[in-house]
């Protein structure tokens, strides 16, 4: 029983945690530039136009457009979930990954909705239309501020750490009911939506797969780095950071020399 | 796609799609060399202490209780 | 021992009654500004009017979160509270007495702004100040209730009342757009019955969640 | 079936970011009066409010009559007085009213004559009637303590409450936790000196 949750707690180990990802990231990083290259010759080069609806070339905007949507939605859940895992058990590397996620996740959204924007100009003749999506993406984007808002507001870190994550959980309750008042408040007033045209053609589908793998990639390499930084703000005067930060100085030495 | 040409212009939505890419891009580049200089000066910051102050360093020491029972009165 | 917290509630808001009053005043003044701004005709008006009354009773709401939550932080009776009655028994009465004091005589003067937004134009007999009345009377207290997780989780961070607008305000947006629809389907003589259960649900959930959550929030701010 | 008094194991505690205590023990057994010292941000107060369930150990147990006080039979908290720096009344109330919400709380029935015996005995007597804002610093105080006569409870966990204190009332207070002790309480403060008039049975000091 206890070996079966032995990585929970390794995960719960923060200097654990710190010595293994400097091993995954460089993996991570090169899988994530090959996945991104075949994402990106397909999407801008080798996939078709879509001429059914006449969107033509502006098709290829959904293949950045999606992914930054779904990985918006996806960081908040994760978030929370790390939120409720660092309420429940009290593991401090789980406060920290939430934090860490926010300003990726909000960097998503962002995203999300510039790219949504920009498709929208040809699409619909605006920048920008309160459609569901757009919308929802926009209150998400709040979401992720408010997060970020509150957590920067204490000055205690351990305060900090709870009071952001029980509004990470309520924020999460609200994500789907926000969703659907707005895509019911949106059919009210008859607005149009840029994804919302029937199923995709499967010569779409494959680059848009490849693109969202890359993105989930290139997402959990950000929010590993992120959480490097926060484990280390978080574990300053503990004896392996000092010993770590020592044992950097020589190479940098030597690059210099 | 065919040509260069058509891949740069992309019909005529080329600023377009090229803008959405380079934004994106731009960001997750942004976020990328962000963190790595956090990382950076983070260890250079935790360097200078323990160069500058050894002794600065896990100085607050966590305290005891000493407990020290009187004599129980009568 | 809920009635001893909400009757002191009361007591101080009754001491304090001005406290009260400006919200309420805050309320009317917002939405007498927009004939002002937009124009004075009648059906410009009533076409706004549910949006306007309802962002207004949003903002009052939220407004008056402050003056409920802060003394008591500050002058240490919140933590004596929370360890004698529990988190989430505190987080109740606190939400209970917001609402009587503010979203209560909200839902009550109400009517005053139908009619100075003009919601009766064209009908010689309506309901939609009735219906305007009973949309508040169930948005209300959501309101209320997500206010109150918001304004706990703020308590202790060194930020001025802004800060719980931002955490509450995104929070707030189903609320307004079945709130307002309510009231618009009304004056388009359709069916608002839809509506009026959709708020009537979400009032459930937060009544489920929010007196828990506060509390929670609360006894972090306190720790 | 007495009571096993409040006592805590292992406890570690720790306040932005760094550790104030750590590994602690202590035992705190009914009729006893302990004394607990330390230099200013020792941790006193942090070990108090710990104590008193309001801040989270980062590890440890507190266990209040052989159950961990955050178990839901324990009746720690209705045990519990807990006096903190700040004094916990509402400004708009009187002294009276103020005081009686603490009384009702506690679910005492008729909490008069024991306010007007605690507030006559300290000489705030007559003013029972006065908004608190209106008391001076002074007032204000014995008004807070009140509350150690009109609350039923078997734990103080007190706060500096000797401070600013003249004479007579901290002669009082002396006596009221000496009485309290006597009949079985368990008593927990902090101060600057040593009070005179209070015969201790137990120092517990934060140290190095």
């Amino acid at each position: 029983m206890a070996s079966r949750w032995r990585w929970f707690h390794q995960l719960g180990s923060p200097k654990w945690f710190f010595e293994k990802s400097s091993k995954w990231l460089p993996w991570i990083w090169a899988s994530t530039l090959i996945l991104l290259a075949i994402g990106l010759y397909y999407s801008l080069w080798a996939s078709p136009i879509e001429a059914r609806q006449g969107q033509g070339h502006t098709v290829r905007i959904m293949y950045i457009h999606v992914p930054a949507a779904a990985l918006s939605m996806v960081g908040y859940v994760v978030m929370a979930i790390a939120s409720i895992i660092g309420l429940v058990w009290k593991m401090k590397m789980a406060f920290a990954a939430s934090r860490a996620i926010a300003p990726i996740g909000a960097a998503m959204t962002f995203i999300a909705l510039f790219t949504g924007a920009v498709w929208g100009k040809p699409t619909w003749g605006t920048w920008w239309e309160w459609d569901a999506r757009l919308t929802s993406e926009l209150l998400l984007l709040f979401l992720y501020l408010g997060f970020i808002a509150l957590h920067s507001s204490f000055a205690e870190r351990a305060k900090a750490d709870k009071a952001a994550s029980v509004l990470a959980i309520v924020g999460v309750i609200n994500v789907p009911i926000i969703y659907f008042s707005v895509k019911w408040w949106n059919t009210l007033h008859q607005g149009y939506s840029v994804t919302q045209k029937g199923a995709l053609a499967p010569e779409f589908q494959v680059p848009l797969f490849i693109m969202i793998g890359a993105f989930y990639l290139l997402f959990i390499g950000l929010v590993i780095m992120r959480l490097r930084v926060e484990v280390l703000i978080r574990e300053q005067k503990s004896r392996w950071v000092s010993d770590w930060a020592a044992s950097h100085e020589p190479k940098q030495m030597q690059k210099r020399g | 796609m065919n040509s260069f040409h058509e891949f740069i212009f992309m019909g005529k939505h080329g600023a377009y799609v090229w803008s959405s890419y380079i934004v994106t891009f731009l960001v997750l580049l942004g976020l990328f060399y962000w963190f790595r200089y956090l990382l950076k000066s983070l260890r250079s910051q935790v360097k200078s202490e323990l160069n500058s102050d050894d002794s600065g360093r896990g100085q607050v020491k966590a305290r005891k209780l000493k407990v020290d029972k009187a004599e129980s009165r009568d | 021992m809920f009635s001893a917290l909400l009757k002191r509630e009361l007591m101080v808001a009754r001491r304090n009654w001005i406290g009260i009053v400006i919200p309420l005043f805050f309320f009317i003044m917002v939405v007498s500004l927009f004939p002002f701004g937009v124009s004075p005709e009648a059906p410009v008006l009533q076409k706004i009017a549910p949006g306007i009354i309802w962002v207004a009773a949003l903002l009052s709401t939220l407004l008056s979160l402050e003056q409920f939550y802060r003394s008591d932080y500050q002058d240490g009776s919140l933590e004596q509270t929370l360890l004698i009655a529990g988190p989430t028994q505190v987080a109740s009465a606190k939400i209970l007495a917001h609402w009587l004091l503010t979203g209560l005589p909200l839902v009550i003067i109400s009517p005053l702004l139908g009619i100075l937004m003009q919601i009766n134009h064209g009908f010689v007999e309506s309901n939609h100040t009735w219906v305007l009345m009973l949309s508040l009377l169930l948005g209300t207290p959501t309101l209320c209730l997500i206010g109150a997780i918001g304004m706990s989780l703020a308590l202790a961070a060194n930020r001025n009342g802004m800060l719980v607008a931002i955490l509450v305000l995104p929070l707030y947006v189903p609320i307004l757009i079945f709130g307002t629809s309510t009231v618009t389907a009304s004056l388009e003589n359709f069916s608002y019955n839809g509506q009026l259960a959709i708020l009537a649900a979400l009032l459930m959930i937060a009544l489920v969640v929010s007196p828990f959550a506060a509390g929670r929030a609360l006894k972090i701010s306190v720790s | 079936m007495t009571n096993k008094g409040l006592s805590a194991s292992d406890l570690t505690i720790s306040r932005a970011e760094h550790v104030l205590l750590e590994g602690a023990e202590l035992e705190l057994a009914p009729s006893t009066i302990t004394y607990l010292y330390g230099e200013n941000g020792a941790g006193k107060t942090s070990l108090m409010r710990c104590l008193s369930g309001l801040l989270q150990a980062d590890s440890g147990k507190i266990h209040w009559n052989g159950q961990p006080i955050t178990n839901l039979d324990s009746n720690y908290f209705q045990d519990l007085i807990f006096l903190a720096h700040a004094l916990s009344m509402k400004a708009e109330l009187t002294i009276f009213e103020n005081l009686s919400f603490y009384a009702r709380l506690r679910g005492v029935k008729d909490p008069k004559p024991l306010i007007d015996s605690a507030t006559h005995d300290l000489g705030i007597g007559q003013l029972q009637g006065r908004r608190f804002a209106e008391l001076s610093a002074g007032q204000q105080h014995k008004v807070a303590l009140c509350r150690l006569v009109i609350e039923p409870a078997k734990i103080w966990i007190l706060d500096e409450p000797f401070v600013n204190l003249d004479k007579g009332t901290r002669h009082w207070l002396a006596e009221l936790i000496q009485q309290f002790a006597k009949q079985g309480g368990v008593v927990l403060f902090t101060s600057h000196h040593e009070i005179e008039e209070l015969a201790i049975d137990q120092r517990i000091g934060i140290e190095h």
